[in-house]
């Protein structure tokens, strides 16, 4: 029985021991950046093999409730969740290898964080309970922090770190408060509890949920940066360096999500079209926003990061759409997140490879003629920009067109046609890259610093390109392989999962 | 499973494009390699033409699931309509690659073409609007890539320009898809892209059905392009590669009245009707104002790109004159202005490798030094004219009886089509080709052999369409019946 | 009774909450600026304990403790950071440190 | 047997497309000799001389009209137009002509264009031309005749311009072509409408007959107009006029066919194939009753002017064709058939004669720099002088005849006005006709650039035989009143002349009149002309001189003011509109952008506060909903 509920949490427990064996390790001179970059790998796999052996069943339990009473759940959707963070890590520190060897500055402790920060993000996912998420969300976010500022000698990375720290505590703090009014509301922090009280208290003044509620989604629209809490975003991503800016743009969303849909679905479902309306503006203003910023940059990191603001505004009109067709509408957010996070992993990988020396910025212009030096690394980075852009045989092709039926389903076409005109728009920014890359001649500085396709990162990278294009074409013509009806069905199983009373 | 040939005909040259891009080939291997594709698509496309029954039905169907949660499948099949397009671009493409047999040394070029044209097969024949979605925004990007390497002038502008136009258009009709599924969704209860279920859908109230019809109509008609969403023409036709500029006017502008008539008439037969006039009146006005704005062009290349615009805006008055007159004239000018504006443009291509030179100010002169190139220019440019003895002739005339059919006022408007072109057509000819001017033209050559042997076909069909049309209509007449049908249960006003 | 006496409770731990976050946006010392999120941290703990003892479960103290911990170990982050940002710029005015801005991306 | 008609099309077009073929070959392999073009040239037509006459034999022995139809053209639901050829009376009678008219012609062309290195290509053009024009006469129904009419109207261009190195000849090809357009519009609309009311039951000629009858008349009325606008621009009529003066850019003998005795012509054949229609529309009858009288008038007002040879014809031929249609208007189509008949003889000689001189003269074309060319070219002294004679109406030549009837038709249908230019117009054809003739053949000490050389016989022997036609085509529709039995009229059957309810006497009279008549205008052409002294030439000026300055007045109504409009679009409206329109809202987009973007200054306070108003504007947004 023991054994059994561990096993449902296993996988967080491998990563939590992986970090804190690394951070005892290190110390240890005999063992070298490369020896941490394959042990933080390993530790992920291994966390991976074990959260597969629960993957694609239905089923939810509270794992030692004699021990966490009710505060930790393990169902498919958290298996889920945990999956996609796992993957999310896993890439990460793949692409991740090159950069930290190339760059130094970097220590021993950088893993041990980041795998302090993977298990953060696994609990808020398992959390079934207010504080406990607030304590893992501060794990991730802690840990996120100290990454972000590692490299404590370049001001972009410590300003980045600092703005991050203040603005994230200052919405930890909103959580905070969200949670005590819900405590004070219904007395009780525990999910299912909160739900089931809520349902009693129907008819009844519920205005301390609303404005807890209200203040928890603050903390979700900041870390997601979606209107008005979205200014960090683009300094932070710019700030920080590229895998970590990955790591946060395309996993910590997915965590985040991973919680605050459970919460939604769940819990604050009977008062959640209070807040349509709101969202609904938001989602205007984030679209236009991301839009905004994107259109202008110059260097690419910052395009991307502004263009993670818009890709938030579509993953909200799914969220809003969530009322109307509960099931589509949140299985086409986790997919999307899929699709983002590819198409986004991919992307920051593939120019944090490029980004060799520190001191080039990444801009739009470094790009000018670089198919013709480096026509793979070329044809990867196109298809990622692709695949942002949602052309078709592209994954995130799919993943708007589930977004955009969804919201369709629920009723809200206008925002669909809203989310079409960013769409468009973001062809400008995501062709004008492939264009440079491969209408202009190559100019000859390029060639010299970036390196040539070796080692692990590329293929990595390699890897996803190629998951891009099947996530868009892919089918059940090659039976047993998963394709998109997979990734769709098995989001749709661990949406059911929640519901198993 | 068993590939059907339809399929065969979207993927070889997609096969074939992606084995050339990754083996280290010459270009002139290349080049061999698609022209032989083309030629085998050419076979095939004999092969289905010659198989095709006289039913109004669709034939060669292939189905096989793909997204099954949402009802998405991959079914193909042609018709009438598609059926002739398909054997236009059969036709068209082999002799494109003999007029461009030495134009590009780049291998890159080839696969573009070899890209573009699986693209327009794919949507040729879709059967499911996803589908269709799929190839018809899949196929714009070889197209982005052809003008953006191989264009000249401000080419990375106006490739941009016309990507992020067209797939403007494009998500419009993307949104109303998806409305679509979503309706059927609702009335019964199962997904569903397929044109085949999609008609039946009867719960669309009428202010949504008109939006969802303006959605399409705006992918259509920047495709196509109709006033006032022409903006990108000039600048694409006249930068763009001469194969790219083959391709988007020959063939991907067709693509828009073919998708106009194969989805609009089914889903959406009441508005059809219902806006029809507007639309021949759009299209009438289309063939003067552009017939007009040709006249004083200088750049050889941009007045063609006019004088396309200004047919296309005939033919898309034909297809809503909603008679079988119209409908099968727009089908035969289709056929015959891709034969004679492709031939145009390729001549002009020949024109530009050797003079390097495009505009009316410096040519002159050509026809003695190249009697070949004039006699061709000659049949082409009597073929857009709409002389007598050539298709143009055939086309012209069913559509302005089918216009006359319509409404006889408009009618008398459309007869204007025999000035229009004729009003431009022969300036540039005597211009450009007939008159001895003192620029400098030593460097024009005639065609060489390989240029002759693909424009001879095109020629053929010009005049022998001219002269025996019937041959060539009875093959579309059941579907064209079959789509009025269509549009008669709800009642031509 | 206890209801009014929990109403004013609350109504302190709003304030200081709302001081924390002025504090924030109206001060220029990082420091201070810290305090401030700490004060913000702190009047939710007084909150919680409150509730805790108006619904008589010893869940709010808990949660209490784990806040006080939580914000311990942010103070660890944070002081760290003052100083590599002191040791950047000699200065601890939050508003020189500007390098990320769309002025300096450009 | 009927398909003998399609062989009558048929065999020019083949030979036409050999000659091209071998032409093609020629100018890029191996030269070919000229006897490889001259050979299918000059056969083609002289066999569908022979077809003509089997079939007219035919037709002439069993009265009943040959009908031939090898396939279905076009079948568009239930409308079903067939290639059909229609050899009746009319159309038989014409093919005669044309084919006989034309062998002359291309056999005349031979010695013409020997020199010229386009000769294949000439003959090209000129068979093509020819077989054109055959379909055109022997279409079954407007739609194939159409085509025809369009094919004849692309060769005049290609002819017209057939030396296209030359700038102002290909401007007169496109001129023609264009305003030929201008009429096929009217035609087409006409047709359009014909279409819709009788098409859907055949649309041969029978088939709409029997229909017309069945269709509103202000709509017979529309058709009627439409049909004969067609018929303006192919038969150089006011207002459409103006290319055929242009026209003569080309080689001689082009003038002399399609200019002269044949395409011009197409549209009098086409208001009498359409008799049936205009039988029922006397006042649009009348209308081109006008319009033709008052081209004649016009045209030979300014030939009386001209110093170009083959302008002066140009015009004669105008004023010539504004006769046929005063006769074809009032209703007497046989009388018009017979000028056509009559006209296509004496024309094509003095356009061939025309050519001879200049051929002798070097390409020297305005009559003041020719004279003393009596002593040069006899043969064609004498030939030019009957051609004159006839188009003057001088009995017993072949135009006395047939202008004559033409004006006793319009002074007994009642319509003084009309007889009364008509009556103008003749004395102006003699007057002028008779100056060139003085002036060219008998004008004093010419100043000749090179000397004169006489032409070989191959050109002259067509003179002499259309000669002998000019003299003698008369007597075929000669009158009952001269005895004749006016075989023309009993031929062409149900076009043939309704009575004329005017006495002998009358007749005698006007007939009398109109020999008095061109007397005058010979008599002043010699006075002021004859023996005229060139050398004391100047040009002369004026308006008449300058053609009424309509060519220009054309040109800046239409083709300026065209081009004006056509800059208008393409740079006003399309540049600085509607593009501008599109790319404004992207910049002005991506300039707003820039201005959001100052938000973005990394300033975490000001970030902050940005948070917290949001928090509060949603929470007093929230607290608003719940109250």
């Amino acid at each position: 029985m023991f054994w059994a509920h561990l096993s449902y949490l296993l996988p967080l427990i491998i990563v939590a021991g992986g970090a804190i064996v690394l951070m005892l390790l290190t110390p240890v001179n005999r063992f070298s950046m490369e020896r941490f970059s394959l042990f933080t790998f390993l530790i992920l796999l291994l966390a991976l093999v074990a959260d597969l052996y629960y993957f694609g069943v239905l089923f939810t339990a509270f794992p030692m409730q004699e021990l966490f009473s009710k505060m930790l759940i393990a169902d498919s959707y958290s298996v889920y969740f945990d999956a996609l963070i796992l993957c999310g890590a896993l890439v990460t520190s793949l692409i991740g290898t090159h950069y930290f060897q190339t760059k130094r500055h970097f220590k021993k402790e950088f893993f041990s964080l980041f795998l302090f920060s993977v298990f953060g993000m696994m609990l808020l996912v398992h959390a079934n309970e207010l504080l406990t998420a607030f304590i893992a969300l501060e794990i991730a976010s802690l840990s996120l922090y100290v990454m972000i500022g590692f490299q404590k000698i370049h001001d972009k990375r410590v300003e980045a770190s600092y703005q991050y720290l203040v603005l994230g505590s200052i919405s930890g703090a909103f959580f905070l408060l969200g949670s005590a009014l819900i405590y004070a509301g219904v007395g009780t922090t525990v999910l299912g509890d909160i739900g089931k009280v809520l349902d009693a208290l129907i008819g009844k003044d519920v205005s301390l949920m609303i404005i807890g509620g209200t203040f928890i989604l603050v903390t979700f629209l900041f870390k997601i940066s979606a209107f008005p809490f979205q200014n960090w975003t683009i300094d932070v991503y710019d700030g920080s360096p590229l895998p970590v800016t990955a790591f946060m743009a395309a996993t910590f969303k997915v965590a985040i999500f991973g919680f605050v849909l459970r919460l939604m679905l769940i819990d604050l479902d009977p008062i959640r079209d209070i807040w349509d309306t709101l969202f609904i503006v938001i989602i205007l203003a984030t679209l236009l926003y991301g839009t905004f910023l994107a259109i202008i940059q110059e260097s690419l990191k910052r395009m991307l990061a502004a263009s993670s603001i818009v890709h938030t505004g579509y993953l909200l009109i799914a969220f809003v759409s969530i009322g109307y067709a509960g099931e589509s509408a949140s299985s086409s957010i986790i997919f999307y997140l899929v699709a983002y996070f590819l198409s986004a992993m991919g992307a920051f990988g593939l120019i944090s490879y490029i980004a060799a020396d520190e001191h080039v910025r990444v801009t739009y212009e470094d790009f000018r003629g670089f198919a013709h030096v480096h026509p793979y690394m070329a044809a990867m980075l196109s298809v990622f920009m692709l695949s942002l852009a949602g052309i078709p045989s592209t994954i995130g092709f799919v993943g708007k067109f589930y977004i955009f039926t969804g919201a369709i389903e629920a009723g809200y076409t206008f925002l669909a046609v809203c989310g079409i005109v960013a769409t468009f728009i973001s062809i400008y920014y995501y062709f004008k890259l492939i264009a440079l890359m491969y209408f202009y001649p190559a100019c000859e500085k390029e060639g010299t610093q970036i390196p040539t396709l070796s080692g692990i990162t590329p293929i990595t990278i390699g890897v996803i390109a190629i998951a891009v294009i099947w996530g868009g074409i892919g089918n059940t013509f090659i039976a047993y392989f998963p394709g998109v009806d997979f990734l769709i069905d098995t989001a749709r199983l661990s949406y059911m999962s929640l519901f198993i009373k | 499973m068993s590939i059907g040939i339809l399929s065969i005909i979207i993927f070889l040259p997609m096969v074939a494009a992606l084995m050339l891009t990754l083996a280290p080939l010459s270009s002139r291997i290349t080049r061999n390699v698609a022209f032989g594709v083309s030629l085998i698509i050419f076979a095939l496309a004999l092969y289905i033409y010659t198989h095709f029954e006289l039913t109004g039905t669709i034939q060669f169907k292939e189905f096989y699931p793909w997204i099954k949660s949402y009802g998405i499948s991959y079914s193909l099949g042609i018709d009438g309509f598609s059926l002739i397009i398909l054997m236009l671009i059969a036709t068209l493409i082999p002799s494109a690659y003999l007029l461009l047999w030495n134009n590009s040394r780049s291998k890159s070029y080839w696969i573009s073409m070899l890209f573009i044209q699986s693209g327009i097969s794919g949507t040729l024949f879709s059967l499911d609007l996803f589908l269709f979605y799929f190839f018809w925004e899949a196929m714009l990007l070889p197209v982005f890539m052809i003008i953006g390497l191989f264009g000249s002038g401000n080419r990375v502008f106006s490739t941009l320009k016309i990507t992020i136009y067209t797939i403007m258009g494009s998500l419009f009709m993307f949104v109303s898809i998806l409305y679509l599924g979503v309706a059927h969704y609702y009335e019964f209860g199962a997904w569903s892209f397929a044109l085949s279920d999609l008609v039946n859908i009867t719960t669309i109230a009428r202010e949504q059905k008109i939006l969802l019809f303006l959605g399409f109509m705006l992918a259509f008609a920047i495709k196509i392009p109709l006033f006032p969403f022409h903006s990108w023409l000039l600048q694409t036709y006249s930068n763009s590669p001469t194969g790219g500029v083959f391709l988007l006017s020959s063939i991907m502008a067709k693509l828009g009245v073919y998708a106009l008539v194969r989805f609009m008439i089914p889903l959406f037969p009441d508005l059809f009707v219902e806006f029809s006039i507007y639309f021949v009146s759009l299209g009438i006005f289309g063939l003067v104002y552009f017939g007009i704005a040709a006249i004083c062009q200088m750049n050889i290349k941009k007045m063609f790109a006019y004088s396309s615009a200004s047919h296309l805006g005939f033919i898309t008055a034909g297809v809503f004159a909603l008679n079988v007159q119209g409908m099968m004239g727009s089908a035969f000018l289709i056929v015959a202005h891709a034969i004679a504006t492709g031939g145009l443009f390729l001549l002009v291509g020949v024109m530009e490798r050797h003079l390097g030179i495009r505009s009316l100010s410096g040519l002159g002169g050509i026809a003695t030094k190249a009697p070949w190139f004039t006699l061709f220019f000659a049949i082409m440019l009597f073929c857009t004219v709409g002389i007598p003895g050539t298709n143009g002739f055939v086309a012209e005339l069913l559509i302005v009886l089918g216009i006359f059919h319509y409404n006889p006022y408009l009618g008398v408007l459309s007869a204007l089509t025999v000035l229009v072109a004729a009003s431009y057509m022969f300036w540039v000819f005597q211009k450009a080709v007939l008159v001895k001017s003192d620029n400098d033209v030593s460097h024009m050559k005639d065609l060489t052999l390989y240029e002759i042997l693909g424009l001879l076909p095109l020629a053929v069909l010009i005049i022998a369409m001219g002269i025996y049309p019937d041959l060539f209509l009875y093959k579309i007449e059941p579907t064209l019946q079959h789509y009025l049908i269509d549009i008669l249960h709800v009642g031509v006003k | 009774m206890i209801a009014n006496t929990l109403f004013a409770y609350i109504v302190v731990a709003m304030v200081l909450f709302s001081i924390g976050l002025l504090g924030v946006i109206s001060r220029k010392n990082i420091f201070v600026i810290y305090m401030s999120i700490e004060l913000m941290l702190n009047a939710i703990n007084l909150i919680f304990v409150s509730l805790s003892r108006y619904h008589d479960d010893m869940g709010g103290q808990v949660m209490a403790m784990m806040v006080i911990a939580i914000a311990a170990a942010e103070a660890g982050v944070f002081l760290s950071l003052i100083i590599v940002l002191y040791r950047r710029k000699k200065s601890l005015d939050s508003d020189i440190f500007r390098t990320l801005s769309q002025k300096e991306a450009i | 047997m009927s398909a003998l008609l399609a062989g009558i099309v048929l065999a020019p077009l083949l030979s036409s497309v050999l000659i091209g073929l071998l032409y093609m070959v020629s100018i890029t392999k191996i030269p070919l000799a000229k006897t490889w073009f001259t050979l299918p040239a000059l056969f083609a037509p002289l066999l569908s001389f022979v077809f003509g006459v089997i079939a007219f034999i035919e037709v002439y022995q069993t009265g009943t009209a040959l009908h031939f139809e090898p396939y279905l053209w076009l079948g568009v639901g239930e409308y079903k137009i067939y290639m059909g050829f229609l050899g009746d009376k009319l159309s038989l009678f014409m093919v005669i002509f044309i084919t006989f008219v034309g062998w002359l012609i291309h056999l005349y062309a031979t010695a013409y264009m020997s020199e010229d290195e386009g000769y294949g290509k000439f003959f090209f053009y000129f068979n093509l031309f020819l077989s054109s024009m055959l379909l055109l006469v022997l279409a079954d129904g407007p739609l194939i005749m159409f085509i025809g009419w369009e094919g004849v109207g692309l060769c005049s261009y290609l002819l017209i311009s057939f030396y296209f190195q030359d700038n102002s000849n290909v401007v007169a090809g496109n001129k023609a072509f264009i305003v030929n357009r201008v009429g096929d519009l009217g035609f087409l609309v006409g047709l359009a409408i014909l279409f819709f009311y009788c098409g859907n039951v055949g649309f041969s000629y029978e088939n709409i007959a029997h229909q017309v009858a069945s269709m509103p008349a202000s709509l017979l009325q529309i058709v009627g107009i439409a049909l004969f606008i067609g018929a303006m621009g192919k038969s150089a009529q006011i207002p459409l006029y103006v290319w055929l003066p242009d026209a003569m850019a080309g080689p001689t003998p082009v003038s002399a066919l399609i200019h002269a005795a044949t395409m011009v012509t197409a549209g009098v054949y086409m208001v009498a194939r359409f008799s049936f229609l205009y039988e029922l529309i006397p006042n649009v009858g009348l209308f081109i009753a006008y319009i033709g009288a008052f081209s004649a008038l016009f045209a030979a007002v300014i030939a009386t002017k001209q110093s170009d040879i083959k302008k002066i014809l140009a015009y004669s031929t105008m004023s010539q064709l504004g006769y046929m249609f005063i006769a074809v208007g009032l209703g007497a189509y046989s009388s018009a058939l017979f000028h056509v008949f009559t006209h296509a003889f004496f024309k094509a000689l003095l356009f061939m004669g025309a050519g001879a001189v200049i051929i002798a003269l070097h390409h020297e074309q305005n009559i003041f720099k020719m004279g003393k060319m009596r002593h040069v070219t006899p043969v064609v002294y004498i030939t030019m002088l009957m051609a004159t004679l006839a188009i003057s109406g001088i009995p017993p030549f072949a135009g006395f005849f047939s202008k004559d009837e033409i004006l006793l038709v319009a002074f007994a249908s009642g319509e003084y006005v009309i007889w009364g230019i008509a009556v103008c117009s003749a004395v102006l054809t003699a007057y002028y006709m008779f100056r060139l003739f003085f002036v060219v053949f008998e004008g004093k000490n010419a100043l000749h650039v090179n000397p004169p050389h006489d032409v070989s016989w191959v050109m002259k022997a067509p003179l002499v035989v259309l000669a002998f036609g000019s003299l003698f085509a008369g007597f075929i529709g000669l009158p009952s009143l001269l005895g004749g039995s006016h075989l023309i009229g009993s031929w062409l059957g149900e076009w043939g002349m309704r009575g004329l309810h005017v006495s002998h006497e009358t007749e005698w009279l006007l007939l009398g009149l109109n020999v008095a008549i061109s007397l005058i205008g010979i008599g002043i052409a010699y006075k002021k002309f004859y023996a005229y002294d060139l050398s004391r030439h100047k040009e002369a000026k004026g308006i008449v001189y300058n053609k009424f300055y309509i060519d220009e007045i054309y040109d800046v109504l239409f083709v300026r003011s065209i081009r004006k409009l056509s800059e208008f679009i393409a740079v006003g409206l399309d540049v600085n509109i509607v593009d501008r329109v599109i790319m404004g809202m992207s910049h002005g987009f991506i300039k707003l952008g820039h201005v959001v973007a100052l938000v973005q200054n990394a300033n975490v306070r000001f970030y902050a506060l940005i948070m917290m108003l949001g928090v509060s504007v949603a929470s007093c947004y929230l607290i608003w909903m719940v109250e």
